[in-house]
C-alpha cells in the first residue's frame, strides 16, 4: 500500500525542483558554505518558480497546494548539501504564522513577497536566558498609542542576518502569567530600533545565517500584532505539530542522502586485499542497520504526514518523531564517517559537512530532551 | 590502582598551567579558522620539555616513559583538543626513529623534535590503498648510495609544515607477501622531487596541515632506512601499537574538557526556575559521561604502563583506542546536547570537542580495522 | 490514516478469542509455565472456537479468512503469559506449506484437523550440525517403491512433542546440488521410525514443547510429498516472508504488552520518598523511548501485513522487520527489568518472564544475523 | 597496570582448580532447578579459604584484601557464574559485622562464614518501601537488655538457609530525617518471632534462596547492635560501596565465562562450509567482547584496590556496578547470540550466565539509584 499518494502534478513539480536545484543551487552549494551565507538572490528564484510556500493559497500567489508539496520540497533540499537556502523553515515553519493568524491587511502586505521570495522570513523565540522555557522570556511589547514598543534580545535566529519580516514573541510586562502575557508581532527589517547582530559561528549549517537580535525601543504599529494580544504562547504551541514533524523530515532525508553516498562509496572504495568495502560483512552490517532504520524511519513519518494532511492530532507521534528521527540520522552520519575512516575526516566529502549539520537537528524546534518531556506528560506518567 | 607519583604529579601540574597560561580561546579560534600552525605555542611547550618527554635525554628527552606523555596529552586536550592534539602530533611517527632507527638517525632528528625546531610526519596511507596498509605501491629502489622514492601518500598530518617525514616504502615487489617487502625511509621534507598538496579542510584540528605528498625520483641517502629492510610494514604496526595510546590521551583529555564545560554550564544555566544540574535526566547524563571517563581513563593508563613495561600487545591497543575515542565521542556528545543551542556555537568551543572526538575516532584504525586485529590477535586469521 | 482496516467481523472475532483466551488460557498460564507444556486439548478448544488456522477455506472447515484475523491471534496471544498455545506458529507458519503446497489428498486428510485442532503440526528444518544453513542438511529422503524412508535427526522442533504431523525437509542423497535435493514431507506422529525425542529444556518459552525429532529408517507413503521433488528449498524460500512477518509481530505485541505492564508498574510503585516512579525523569524518559520504539515499530509491522495481505514481495522489509522488531522487543524486556530492580528477579511477576520468552525471538527463524546477511545481498553490498 | 603477585596469582590458580574439580555442569543445573542450596561445595569452598579471604586470621580469614577475594569471585563465575555468585555470597552483609561491628560480635560470627559453618543475609530493602531504603518502616525498640523488632523485610538473599541476618531497623522514630534514625541489628534466624516466606523462583541463581522476613516481637541482646545507634543507613551505603565491587567481580567473571564458551563455540561450529569463526560479523562480536570485558575488568580491580588502601568512594564503586554489570550482561547477550538455539539452551550452559547477569544488572542498586549517586556526588544533590 502506499502510504502517501502523490498525483502527477506532485511529479511534475518535484521534477521541475529537482531541475531547478540542480541547475541554481547543487553547482554552488560548496560556495554558499565557505561564503557562510546564500545570495539574497536565490530566494527570489525559488520563489519565481514556485517553490515557496507552496500551501499559501492563490488568492496570495501561492500554490495552494496539500502538504505533499511541502514534503517534496523538503526532500528535494536535503540532496543539495546545503542548508542556508531554509526553504522549509520559512514556508513550512514561519510563514504558516502569518498565514494563519495574521490580519487580511498584514497577508496582504506580507505573503506575496513571501512566496515570491521577496519577504524572507524568521521566527524569534530563543533569547540567550531562555531556551526552551517560553515562560522565561524577557522581551517586552508595551502599547504605546496605535504603536507597541519591543525591547529585548533573541539568539539562535536562522534567517537571522537575510530576513526582511521576523516574528518576535514578547510579553506585556503588566500580564502575571508568563504564559498569557505573550504576542507574537511582525516587525520589519530595517524598523528603528532593531538591529541584527552579527553572524553566529557554528559547526554546521555554515551557508545558513543564524543571528542574534536586538530589540531596543523598537517602534511598530499596533496592527502588526498577529492574531490576538495573549495568544502568543498558544498560537506557538499550535504550530508546533508542523515544526516537529517538518524536522523530522529533514532529519529524515538528510539519513536517506547519506545512504545513498555511503553505499556508493563502499562499493568503489577497496580495501587493501583490493576488495570494496562493501564486501567486508562489517560494513554489510552496519549498511543494512542503517538502511533498515531508515525504512522504518520513513514508513512512520509518512504515515504522519498523511495524518498531518488529514488533521489529526499527532502532538505525541511528532515529537516521538522528532526525537527519534533526529538521533538515527546523527547515528546514521556518525557510523558512515566511522566506515569511511581517514576518508571521513575529508570536508571534501560530503558526508562530513552532513555528520556536522545533522547535529542541530536534536538540539532545534525543542531539545530531544524536551520531546521526551512533552511525551512523557502526553503519556500521563 | 593507578596512582601519579610525585613527578607525575608535578608534570601534570606544570602542564595544566601552561594550557591555563598560554592556550586563548580567541587565538585558538583564529588559528582553527585560518589554519595556521600555532608556532609560538608548539615552541614554548617544547621548551618547558611537554614534547618527547619519552626520549632519552641524549635526544633532549626527559627519559621518561609514555605514561608520562599521557599524562601531557590528557591536560592539554583537556584544556584544548585541538591545540592539545596539535601539540602532541608535533613529533607524529618520529617514534619509529625512537624504536628501530639508527642512533646517526636519532641524533640527527629527534632532539630537533623534543626541542621544537622540526615536526614530523607520518608517511604511510596512499590514495589508491587504504589504511591497512596492506599494499603499497609507493617504491624505493636502492641505487649506489640512494634510495630512489617515486609514488603517493596521502593524510600526511603536519603534511606542509613538517620537516621530515616518515615513509612507508615497498623496497622489493617481489616479495612473496607485498608487505613483506615494505620498508620505512626518511625523508627529509626539502628533498628534490617531493611536493606536497594540501587536502583542504578537515572535520576537526584544522590548525594542524594534512597533505598529500608526491614522490618523483625523490633520492635520499641509504642511510635513511629506518629500521630493517622488509620490515618496514611490521615497524610501522609496532609503531601503531604505540601511537594508538596516544590517540586514546588525546581522547580522555577532549572527553575530560567537554565533560567539565557541560558541568559548568549545567549548574549555571536556569530552566523552568531551576538549574538544569537539578533535572535527573541532566544529572544521569553527567553519571554516563563519568563512567566513560574513568573507564576510558583507566584503559589508556593500562596501556601505557604495559607499554613501558614491555607488555602492551596490538590487542589491548586496539581496544584501548577504540574505547577511548568511543568513549570522547559519546562524551563530548552528550556535552554538546547539555549546552543546547550553545553547544552548536563555535565561540562554546564543545562543538569543536566533538569534531576532533570523531577525528580521533576514524583516524588511523576505524572499528574495522582495529576490531579485525582484535580478532586476529584472539581467534587468529581464518579462512 | 488507518493502515490496517479492520470491519466488524474482524472486531467480533478479537472481542469473542479475547473473551476464550480470557477464560481458558490466561488462568492456567503460570501452570502451563511450571508444567513446561499445555494440555493437549487447549489446541482443541482453540480450534472448535475457530481460532486456529483462520485462513485455511470453508472447504478444509477454516474461516477463509484474510491475513487480519491471523493478526488478532497474535496479538491476542501476546497477552496470555504463555508461549506453549502456539497458534501462529501452526497457523500460519507451518500449516500454510500444506494448505498451499499439499495435494487435495493430503489436505482432505488433514486440513480439517489442522482447523479443529485435531492434529498440532510442527515444522522441522533445522539440524544439530545445521542452523541456518539449508545446504548443509543431513537428513536423507529415499524413494523405495510407494514408500519414502526417511533418517536424520532434527532439532529445536517447536510443538516437537504435542505434534500429530510433521514437516519434514530432507534430502535425496543422489542428487548433488544441496539445494535441488531438498523435499518437504509429511510425517505423522506414531509411524514407525520416527521417534520423539525428550523436551529440551531452555531459557524461556517454558510452556512450548521443543525436542528433538529422530527419523530411522521411517517410511511413509511417497504421497506425503508436498509439492514436487527437489523444490523443498523453494517451498521453504516462498514462505519466509510471511513466517518473518510473524516473528515480527509477535515480537511487538510483546513489547506492546510489555510497556503496558511496566508503565502501570511504574504509576503504583513508589520509590523512598513515597513518588510513584513514574514521576522519576530518567524512568520517564526511558519509557517515552520504549514508547517511541514501539509506536514507530507498529507502524512499519502494520504497513508489511497490509503489503502482505497485497501478496508485494516485502523480502527486504520483512527481513528487516524481523531483526529490528525483536532487538527492539528485547531492549523493551531488559530496560523494564532495569527500571524493576529487584522486583524485576522475581519471576511472579511478569515482565521476567517476557524477558526470557524474548531472548529467542532474534534467534529464531534465521538469527538476526542470518537476515543482515540476507537484506545485504538483496541490498546487493 | 594491574598484575597478580605471586600469592594472588596462586589463590586465582587454587580456586580455579577447585572449581573445575567441583563444579559439575549437570549437578549445578540439578541444584538450580531444585533451588537446592549447594551445600557440599560451600563447606569445601570455605575449607579451602575462599570464604572470608578479607576477614582477619582470627577471625579464620586470611588476612587478605577485597582485592583476593575479587579473584575468588571471578574466578569462580567465570566457571559457572550461578555456583559462583551463590559461594561468594554465603556471607553476605557479614562486612556489616567486620567493619562496624563490636569484637564479640565479629568473634561469635565471622569465623563461622568463613569456616562454612553459617550463612548470612542482609535484611535491608522492605515490602513498602524501595531499594533505596529512604523510609526504614521496621521499628527496633529498645527494652531492657534487647530490641524488640517488629516488621518486614523483602530480598533476603540466602533468606530461608541464613543462620543469622544484619537487619536495617527504625531505632528513632523522631529522628529528624528518617535516615538518621536507623541502625543495624543483628539477629539470629532461630529467634522466636522471624519467619520467613520464600520469593518463589527468580530470575537466576535460584539455586540460593530468596525471601520475605517477618518480625514479630522479635527479642535480640542490645548488644546486637552493630555499629552506632543512628548509623544504620550510613553503614548500609558504606556496606554497599564495598559490596558492589563484589557484584563487579561476579559480573566480570560471568561475562568472561560466557565469553569464553562462545569463543570454544564458534571456533568448532561450521556453516556455509566455514567455521563461523571466520565471519567477520562473528569476530567483530568477540573483539566487541573483549573491550567490555577489559573494561570492565580494570574498573574492577581499580576499585578494589582502591578500597584496600582506604581511598574507594560511593561514586567510584556505583560506576563500577553499573558498568561492570552492564558489560556482563551485554557480553552474555552476544554469547547468546553466537550459540544461537544453543544459546538458548539450558544445556549449554549460557543461558544461566545471560539470566544471572540481568540479576547482578537490577540487583543492590539499579541504574536509577546508582546514577543518582554518581550525579549526587558529583553535582551534589539540588531541588
Amino acid at each position: 500500500m502506499d502510504i502517501l499518494r502523490y498525483t502527477e502534478q506532485h511529479n511534475d513539480f518535484r521534477q521541475r525542483l529537482r531541475n531547478f536545484l540542480a541547475e541554481e543551487v547543487k553547482p554552488y552549494s560548496d560556495q554558499w558554505e565557505k561564503d557562510h551565507i546564500v545570495p539574497r538572490e536565490i530566494w527570489n528564484k525559488m520563489g519565481k518558480n514556485g517553490f515557496l510556500c507552496t500551501s499559501v493559497s492563490k488568492e496570495y500567489g501561492g500554490l495552494g497546494g496539500d502538504f505533499l508539496y511541502s514534503a517534496i520540497v523538503c526532500e528535494e533540499m536535503a540532496a543539495t548539501g546545503q542548508t542556508g537556502l531554509a526553504a522549509p523553515l520559512h514556508s513550512d515553519v514561519v510563514v504558516p504564522y502569518l498565514d494563519e493568524y495574521g490580519s487580511v491587511e498584514l497577508k496582504k502586505k506580507y505573503l506575496p513577497g513571501c512566496v515570491s521570495g521577496e519577504v524572507v522570513t524568521a521566527v524569534a523565540m530563543t533569547e540567550p536566558g531562555a531556551g526552551s522555557d517560553l515562560s522565561s522570556l524577557q522581551t517586552t511589547a508595551i502599547e504605546d498609542g496605535d504603536e507597541v514598543v519591543i525591547s529585548g534580545s533573541k539568539t539562535f535566529i536562522s534567517n537571522g542576518i537575510l530576513c526582511d519580516i521576523v516574528i518576535v514573541a514578547a510579553k506585556d510586562p503588566a500580564v502575571q502569567d508568563p504564559y498569557q502575557a505573550l504576542s507574537l508581532y511582525v516587525v520589519e527589517a530595517g524598523t528603528p530600533g532593531f538591529d541584527k547582530g552579527k553572524q553566529l559561528e557554528k559547526m554546521g549549517w555554515h551557508s545558513q545565517d543564524t543571528a542574534e537580535l536586538f530589540f531596543n525601543n523598537c517602534r511598530i504599529p499596533k496592527t502588526n500584532l498577529l492574531g490576538e494580544k495573549g495568544y502568543g504562547f498558544l498560537m506557538l504551541m499550535g504550530k508546533l505539530q508542523q515544526e516537529r514533524l517538518v524536522c523530522s523530515m529533514g532529519a529524515l532525508y538528510g539519513a536517506e542522502v547519506c545512504l545513498k553516498q555511503i553505499v556508493a562509496y563502499c562499493k568503489t572504495k577497496k580495501d587493501g586485499t583490493g576488495k570494496p568495502l562493501s564486501k567486508s560483512q562489517a560494513v554489510q552490517f552496519a549498511l543494512v542497520e542503517m538502511a533498515a532504520d531508515i525504512k522504518i524511519g520513513r514508513t512512520f513519518v509518512d504515515k504522519l504526514i498523511a495524518d498531518h494532511i488529514e488533521k489529526k492530532d499527532i502532538k505525541t507521534e511528532t515529537s516521538m518523531a522528532k526525537f527519534w528521527t533526529t538521533e538515527m540520522t546523527n547515528r546514521v552520519l556518525g557510523k558512515s564517517l566511522e566506515i569511511m575512516g581517514e576518508d571521513g575526516m575529508v570536508e571534501a566529502n560530503l558526508i562530513p559537512r552532513g555528520w556536522r549539520d545533522a547535529r542541530v537537528t536534536s538540539i532545534f524546534a525543542g531539545t530531544n530532551e524536551i520531546m521526551k518531556f512533552i511525551i512523557s506528560k502526553l503519556m500521563q506518567l | 590502582m593507578f596512582e601519579f607519583d610525585k613527578s607525575q604529579q608535578q608534570i601534570q601540574k606544570a602542564v595544566k598551567a601552561f594550557a591555563k597560561g598560554e592556550f586563548d580561546k580567541e587565538q585558538i579560534q583564529e588559528f582553527e579558522k585560518n589554519r595556521e600552525y600555532p608556532i609560538q605555542i608548539w615552541k614554548k611547550a617544547a621548551e618547558l620539555g611537554f614534547i618527547g618527554i619519552h626520549y632519552p635525554e641524549q635526544f633532549s628527552g626527559a627519559n621518561l616513559g609514555i605514561f608520562e606523555n599521557v599524562i601531557v596529552a590528557e591536560e592539554l586536550c583537556r584544556k584544548d583538543s585541538s591545540m592539545g592534539i596539535t601539540i602532541t602530533m608535533a613529533g607524529y611517527a618520529s617514534e619509529c626513529i625512537l624504536r628501530f632507527g639508527s642512533d646517526e638517525l636519532k641524533s640527527k632528528y629527534l632532539p630537533k623534535i623534543a626541542e621544537g625546531e622540526s615536526l614530523s610526519g607520518g608517511a604511510f596511507i596512499e590514495p589508491d590503498s587504504n589504511s591497512d596498509l596492506c599494499r603499497i605501491f609507493t617504491t624505493a629502489v636502492k641505487k649506489g648510495d640512494s634510495w630512489v622514492i617515486n609514488g603517493k601518500k596521502t593524510f600526511v598530518l603536519n603534511g606542509s609544515s613538517a620537516d621530515f617525514y616518515i615513509v612507508l616504502c615497498q623496497t622489493d615487489p617481489n616479495a612473496s607477501i607485498p608487505i613483506n617487502g615494505t620498508s620505512l625511509i626518511l625523508v627529509d621534507a626539502k628533498t628534490d622531487g617531493l611536493s606536497t598538496a594540501d587536502q583542504g579542510t578537515k572535520l576537526g584540528t584544522n590548525m594542524m596541515s594534512m597533505t598529500d605528498l608526491k614522490f618523483e625520483n625523490v633520492k635520499v641517502p641509504v642511510t635513511n632506512l629506518i629500521g630493517e629492510e622488509g620490515k618496514g610494514y611490521d615497524n610501522v604496526q609496532k609503531f601503531f601499537t604505540e601511537s594508538r595510546i596516544l590517540f586514546a590521551a588525546q581522547a580522555i583529555g577532549t572527553a575530560q574538557g567537554a565533560y567539565e564545560r557541560a558541568l559548568e554550564y549545567i549548574k549555571g544555566r536556569e530552566q523552568f526556575n531551576r538549574p538544569i544540574a537539578a533535572f535527573q535526566s541532566v544529572r544521569h547524563k553527567i553519571a554516563d559521561m563519568c563512567i566513560k571517563i574513568e573507564s576510558a581513563k583507566l584503559l589508556t593508563y593500562e596501556s601505557a604502563q604495559r607499554f613501558d613495561n614491555g607488555k602492551l600487545d596490538p590487542k589491548f591497543s586496539a581496544l584501548t583506542k577504540i574505547a577511548a575515542t568511543n568513549a570522547a565521542m559519546e562524551v563530548t556528545n552528550e556535552a554538546v546536547q547539555l549546552l543546547g543551542g550553545y553547544g552548536y556555537m563555535t565561540e562554546y568551543e564543545i562543538e569543536h570537542f566533538y569534531r576532533d572526538a570523531k577525528v580521533l575516532q576514524i583516524r588511523e584504525g576505524n572499528f574495522t580495522v582495529l576490531k579485525d586485529i582484535i580478532a586476529n590477535t584472539t581467534i587468529g586469521k581464518l579462512k
